[in-house]
């Protein structure tokens, strides 16, 4: 019963895929639609079952289907494991999935491959599922690549753009990049503990298993680097932002709020190795913060809208590792939670907003639209309060508790992150100002066609608006459910920061931060209405920002025209000689060939007395030297 | 017999010199038919009657007539030979005194035990044993022998005929 | 029925195709294979029974020439490899039409029967002889039947003949060194073989020179890409798909336990030559604009990985290079394929004038595309699975291998979909593109299943060839205890 | 007669057999004409059927003297054809100078 149960709750949304893919042009628009979103209920709703469940009983829900790969040291299984993390997460990608798959009904309702889309989303809910689900690593890698392919599908779903197939391609590189280091990890794993299961090796570590910890140290980076390709930090960042091109509903789901953080699902899942090697944590914690501020300082000058909440996903993920960094991974769940809330609904909002504009993108073409999509708008507030980081908004206990963590540990990581958190209010209310207040920017057209989105749009704003509000309740400082929920995945239990002075002079500076960043946002566009200046009059630090500190352009310059290079290199030179060279052994013999044939000159004396010679030296070699 | 055997020697090989060196091919011809009359004496001297007799025939009866008439045939009765260019003459010479030499050093080196020879007064060269020896242990080859000289006067006419394709 | 009989049908079926005239050849090879591949299935099914179904006779006393063929894990697994892979490249040939198409088919089918008899002979002169004769079908089929230019075509194929054929001639002179030692072509007696350092280093410099040329390692690969972009799609399919396994079966099943104590000391030096040659293939497919070319470089780097997992000399990667050989004879079959199916209606070679395939035909892409996928080892896909082995057995050799060795991972990505997205997707293109039909389907269709099905269940050929590679490795560990 | 060999030895012999091929040999290389050079043929054959007959005296053995027969007839039938093909080439050359027959030039 349960292993049926869980196995309908991994393949729902695969049947989903199946169906849409074989059937989905004869179903038509809405059925495709309203199945695929079924698929994905169903599997909400046993997901939920489990939880429950286990919340209860706090005994995993263990399924073993069948050996996959048979090495000379260790056996990998199909086998998943729902346990506190694997079901907490689940109930985000579901429930969060099943509530992007209802916006994209309506979203995607004008596309001809309406129903490719929500196979490629089935598929990628599927995948999702399995890389949380599974039992061991290489099941968790299964995962991980068929949601990279998913993310690649759907970045490029507008295939006949081949600027939106190029940031398809580069994500799904870039991510490979990471996955070998995963790969590499997994390897010395395996070595390691003869066994990839969580299970098996946290047993064995309790058993004694002896572990040579500098191997485990590189292990832990290799999958490190992995997390890095996955979930978008310094320096494999860079293919997030681009990867805006897909669908917004696309954008909400895989690029903000579930795929990009499989990085932070995986680091806590083995956090017990993390533990081990606290050097790997220190460089997880220094590549989160940096990767916050370099992302929240791109964020401030970005003019499309989808292109600022990219970064600011980046931004955030970055706090996540920064929390990971110091070993509280529970923190980092937390984050996890509160912004696959709000930044979903910030999505969702801004691709609400791009709806009612026809594909308007940029937010100098907007404003004021405060007054004709009042559900948006408030959705869309609530969301950015939230993640500003103000009380009683989610964002506000998720963001302060990393803070804390990090002034706890390392004053100049708190500076960063605080930092980056100011510079998220800011950049966060100038989209909020430039979108929604002042006047409309853009054309006559555009304005007369200006609408609310459907209810189908609105109806996953509000609920999710609600959870960003409310959401900080499952980890109240002091007393969190959160914590004591996770507490039997966790290997060392979670750190209390007793509520005293500093505490709450800390929340004051994060709020007083926050409030700056808001007051400047404010000052610069609601009391000056400045709007930002188009592309070729941006000049000095704006410009460096503006191009992300040319980031894309070095990594072209420094990887990817050496690799061309060295490809010509090896096309027109090491070719060419390998091919002559071979060639040269031919016309070698047809020379000697036509050198020889002078000797030949058919005097028949001549033969015989190189005859006699021959015999000569033939009976002198065998009777006489030899 | 020793002194027999060094002057029938000195003519064979005088004669085979000759031979060669002779500009006119029809001398030549003769002292080859000299030369092969030595040997034929040498035959006598080892008591191989019917050898000496064959020999006779078919190499100074036969062959060398055989030659003569080709020779009269081709009009090569004079001394209108050009000699050859004389590098190769000395190569000639060269390697004629090259091979005799490693011929005889290797028979002077491989030092062969010469054994005493006995007279067991076994027969075994009349025309009668070797006719015996010929048609019992060597029937086939024999009978070969003899379809060879039949293939061959095929051939030596087939080719000596007067080709009439071409005109 | 033993393993001969395959070999019978095969040859009785080439002879037959050739008889019943042009019009019924593609139908009697398609039969003909089929029956083939059954036979073959059966073969397996007696096998696992543990019935008798080796061949051994002994054809000739001296020289000791056994006229056998034997059948064990390893070799059925590639027996199954051939006959499985002919009848889909007899089916993808369907929609050409060729002249004199009997010869055409009579050769690959030929082809394959020369092709199993090198796969089963344990008799090294038999064994030989098979190898050079399946270059002699290969050789007309890629003269009489390929593309392009027929002058250009004709410098390359001939080159290829005899670049091939130079290699293997080193190993008829290892086979007779090591006949007038032990006295026997036999594998078995081979192995017992005692050999010195000296010769072993001899002995295996003339193996790997043949097998290297074949498979082909850099930078014996020269004659590879012409090869490939001249031949006709069925000789490419033959070639890449079987042909090039031919060495890498003989590696393990010759070069390794004849000379185990010169594999040992020279293994880094030829894995590096392997890797160098994944890292060189990927490079040099980003740098092509020929399709077939692309894949043919594509399949230089996959082919380095493949051999670099054997001349680990571990069990995984012995084990992962045979799945991987499976996976990527049917891999590169498909592409192969699929750029044939391109050829027919665009008729080009020239990714540059490709491009929005996927607005015309939807069937095709996805079949292209997780195809693409495949090759670049996805989990899921039979490739991933041999991949991964082989690339742990390289990280257990040293770790820098793996990495080095991981690179296609993301290079073979890059180049694939870059190869993807100019030739598939894009703005419609003006040229009309008719999605695939029943019979190209079909040959997509069944090789997506295989690769899918064993991709997540690769326990049946796992645990097929895990003894004999077991076997295998006693003999190679014979001389380092 | 008493038997030869014990008054002049088989080494004599050999050493008479081998200067008469060597003989043989000079003239082949020495001379263009190819009747003369058929005739150097014959010397060496000779030399070699003197040293089987000697050696056929020496072991007391009829077997070689079979083999000189063997070997006069196959010299016949070899002159039989030579002299054919010599009288054919004379036909075409107008001559059988050895060095103007050049057409084996590779």
């Amino acid at each position: 019963m349960e292993t049926n149960l869980a196995l309908l709750l991994l393949f729902a949304p695969f049947a989903g895929f199946l169906i849409n893919v074989f059937f989905g042009k004869k179903l038509g628009r809405n059925a495709s639609g309203i199945l695929g979103t079924l698929a994905v209920t169903v599997s909400f709703a046993a997901t939920l079952f489990f939880f429950l469940q286990v919340m209860n009983t706090k005994v995993p829900v263990m399924v073993n289907l069948f050996e996959w790969l048979k090495l000379a040291n260790f056996t990998v299984n199909f086998s998943f494991q729902l346990d506190q993390l694997s079901l907490l997460w689940l109930m985000f990608v579901t429930g969060i999935g099943t509530l992007i798959h209802m916006y994209s009904i309506s979203y995607m309702h004008d596309d001809e491959n309406m129903h490719k889309f929500f196979a490629y989303l089935n598929l990628f809910v599927f995948f999702m599922i399995t890389l949380v689900m599974g039992s061991n690593l290489l099941i968790m890698f299964i995962g991980w690549e068929g949601v990279g392919l998913c993310s690649y599908l759907l970045i490029g779903f507008w295939y006949k753009n081949q600027t939106y197939n190029d940031a398809a391609k580069k994500a799904f590189i870039m991510n490979r990049i990471g996955d070998l280091g995963f790969l590499i990890g997994i390897f010395i794993l395996g070595y390691l503990f003869h066994t990839v299961e969580y299970d098996m090796m946290k047993t064995e570590l309790t058993n004694g298993w002896p572990v040579d910890k500098t191997w485990l140290g590189i292990a832990m980076l290799c999958l490190f680097i992995g997390a890095c390709g996955k979930s978008a930090q310094i320096p494999l960042y860079t293919w997030l932002p681009d990867a805006m091109a897909g669908p917004t509903p696309v954008s909400a789901l895989i690029h903000a709020a579930t795929m990009v953080t499989a990085g932070i699902f995986m680091i806590t899942r083995l956090n017990f190795l993390f533990n081990l090697t606290p050097d790997v944590l220190e460089i997880i914690a220094v590549v989160g913060a940096v990767t916050s501020l370099v992302a929240a300082s791109i964020g401030l000058v970005q003019n499309d809208i989808k292109k600022v909440l990219a970064y600011s996903t980046v931004s955030q993920l970055g706090l996540m590792f920064l929390a990971l960094g110091l070993g509280a991974y529970e923190i980092a769940v937390f984050h996890v939670i509160t912004h696959a809330f709000f930044k979903a609904c910030l999505f969702l909002g801004s691709g609400s907003v791009i709806h009612a504009l026809h594909g308007e993108q940029d937010m100098r073409n907007m404003g004021g639209l405060r007054k004709v999509m009042k559900i948006t708008f408030i959705t869309f507030l609530i969301s950015t309060l939230a993640i500003s980081g103000l009380p009683p908004f989610s964002g506000f206990f998720s963001k302060d508790e990393i803070l804390m963590t990090a002034f706890h540990h390392n004053k100049v990581l708190w500076i960063i992150g605080s930092l980056a958190s100011i510079m998220t209010a800011f950049y966060m209310f100038r989209l909020l100002y430039l979108t929604f207040y002042k006047d409309f920017r853009g054309t006559e057209e555009q304005k007369h066609h200006l609408h609310e989105s459907p209810s189908l749009i609105t109806f996953p704003l509000i609920v999710l608006a609600i959870l960003a509000l409310v959401g900080g309740a499952i980890s109240l400082p002091g007393m969190s459910w959160l914590n004591e929920y996770l507490a039997p995945v966790m290997a060392k239990p979670a750190e209390h920061h007793h509520l005293g002075n500093t505490e709450y002079m800390l929340m004051g500076i994060a709020v007083v931060g926050a409030l700056i960043g808001i007051g400047i946002a404010y000052a610069k566009y609601i009391k000056k209405g400045e709007v930002p200046p188009a592309d070729a009059e941006i000049t000095g630090v704006t410009n460096v920002l503006y191009n992300k500190y040319y980031v894309d352009e070095i990594y072209t310059a420094i990887i990817v025209k050496p690799i061309y290079a060295i490809g010509s290199f090896f096309k027109n030179v090491i070719e060419v000689a390998l091919s002559g060279f071979v060639f040269g052994l031919g016309r070698a013999a047809t020379l000697l060939g036509n050198e020889g044939k002078t000797i030949q000159n058919g005097s028949v004396g001549f033969y015989l007395l190189v005859f006699v010679l021959g015999v000569c030296s033939i009976l002198g070699y065998i009777f006489l030297v030899k | 017999m020793l002194t027999l055997f060094y002057i029938l020697s000195a003519i064979t090989l005088g004669t085979a010199f000759l031979t060669i060196l002779s500009k006119n091919p029809i001398h030549s011809a003769i002292y080859l038919v000299l030369c092969f009359f030595s040997i034929a004496g040498h035959y006598l001297m080892f008591n191989a009657q019917f050898l000496f007799i064959v020999h006779i025939i078919v190499y100074s009866g036969a062959i060398m007539i055989l030659m003569l008439f080709t020779i009269m045939l081709m009009n090569l009765n004079k001394a209108d030979e050009k000699n050859k260019p004389i590098l190769s003459r000395v190569a000639a010479a060269v390697s004629f005194c090259l091979v005799a030499l490693i011929l005889l050093a290797t028979f002077i080196k491989s030092q062969p035990v010469i054994n005493e020879y006995k007279v067991s007064g076994q027969d075994y060269q009349s025309i009668k044993v070797l006719g015996q020896v010929l048609l019992n242990n060597y029937m086939v080859p024999f009978e070969f022998a003899s379809v060879l000289l039949l293939v061959s006067m095929i051939g030596a006419v087939l080719l000596s005929k007067k080709e009439h394709i071409n005109n | 029925m033993d393993v001969s009989f395959i070999l019978v049908i095969l040859l009785f079926g080439a002879g037959a195709t050739w008889f019943v005239g042009d019009k019924l050849a593609k139908t009697a090879a398609l039969i003909f294979s089929a029956a083939a591949l059954a036979a073959t299935l059966y073969v397996i099914y007696r096998y696992n029974l543990g019935q008798k179904v080796s061949f051994i006779y002994l054809w000739n006393q001296s020289p000791r020439i056994f006229l056998g063929f034997q059948a064990d894990g390893l070799s059925l697994t590639m027996t199954l490899l051939t006959t499985a892979l002919t009848p889909i490249i007899v089916l993808s040939s369907f929609g050409n039409l060729f002249p004199k198409s009997r010869a055409f088919y009579a050769l690959i089918l030929f082809m394959a029967f020369a092709m199993v008899g090198t796969f089963l002979s344990v008799d090294g002169l038999i064994y030989y002889v098979f190898w050079e004769l399946s270059l002699i079908p290969i050789y007309f089929i890629a003269l009489i039947w390929g593309n392009g230019d027929a002058e250009e075509r004709k410098k390359a194929v001939i080159k290829f003949f005899i670049y091939t054929f130079a290699g293997s001639l080193f190993m008829l002179v290892a086979f007779v060194y090591l006949y007038q030692k032990t006295g026997s072509f036999l594998n078995l007696h081979l192995y017992k073989a005692m050999l010195s350092a000296k010769e072993q280093t001899w002995i295996f410099a003339a193996f790997f020179l043949a097998y290297a040329i074949k498979t082909p390692i850099i930078p014996f690969h020269t004659w590879q890409a012409n090869v490939y972009q001249k031949a006709p799609a069925a000789g490419t399919m033959l070639l890449s798909g079987i042909m090039l396994k031919m060495a890498l079966y003989s590696i393990i099943r010759w070069q390794l336990p004849i000379t185990p104590w010169a594999a040992n000391e020279y293994k880094y030096i030829v894995i590096g030559l392997c890797l160098a040659g994944v890292i060189y293939g990927s490079v040099l497919a980003l740098k092509q604009t020929d399709l077939k070319k692309l894949l043919a470089y594509s399949s230089l780097a996959h082919v380095g990985l493949i051999a670099a997992g054997v001349y680990t000399l571990t069990l995984d990667g012995l084990r992962g290079a045979v799945l991987q050989m499976v996976a990527h004879g049917f891999v590169v079959v498909g592409l192969f394929f699929a750029a044939e199916v391109i050829n027919r209606r665009f008729n080009t070679g020239e990714i540059t004038q490709m491009g929005g395939i996927r607005v015309q035909s939807p069937k095709f892409t996805s079949m292209f595309m997780i195809l693409v996928l495949a090759s670049v080892a996805l989990p899921g896909t039979f490739n991933f699975v041999g991949e991964f082995e082989v690339l742990y057995s390289l990280a257990q050799a040293n770790i820098w291998l793996a990495v080095v060795g991981g690179t296609t991972i993301i290079l073979g990505a890059f180049y694939m979909l870059r190869m993807f997205q100019h030739v598939m997707l894009g703005e419609k293109n003006e040229k009309f593109f008719a999605d695939v039909t029943v019979t190209e389907g079909a040959v997509f269709v069944i090789i997506l299943a295989v690769l899918l099905f064993f991709g997540l269940y690769p326990k049946p050929i796992t645990e097929f060839v895990t003894p004999e590679l077991e076997k295998v490795l006693v003999f190679i560990n014979r001389f380092n205890k | 007669m008493e038997n030869i060999l014990q008054q002049v030895g088989i080494d004599n012999y050999i050493y008479l057999s081998t200067l008469l091929f060597c003989v043989g040999i000079f003239g082949v290389l020495y001379r263009r004409n190819a009747i003369v050079m058929f005739m150097s043929i014959e010397i060496m054959l000779n030399a070699v059927n003197l040293l089987l007959v000697a050696f056929s005296t020496y072991h007391q053995d009829a077997a070689g003297q079979v083999f000189v027969f063997f070997s006069m007839a196959v010299a016949a039938a070899e002159v039989a054809v030579g002299l054919a093909i010599l009288v054919a080439v004379y036909r075409n050359h107008n001559g059988i100078d050895i060095d103007n027959l050049k057409k084996l030039k590779g």
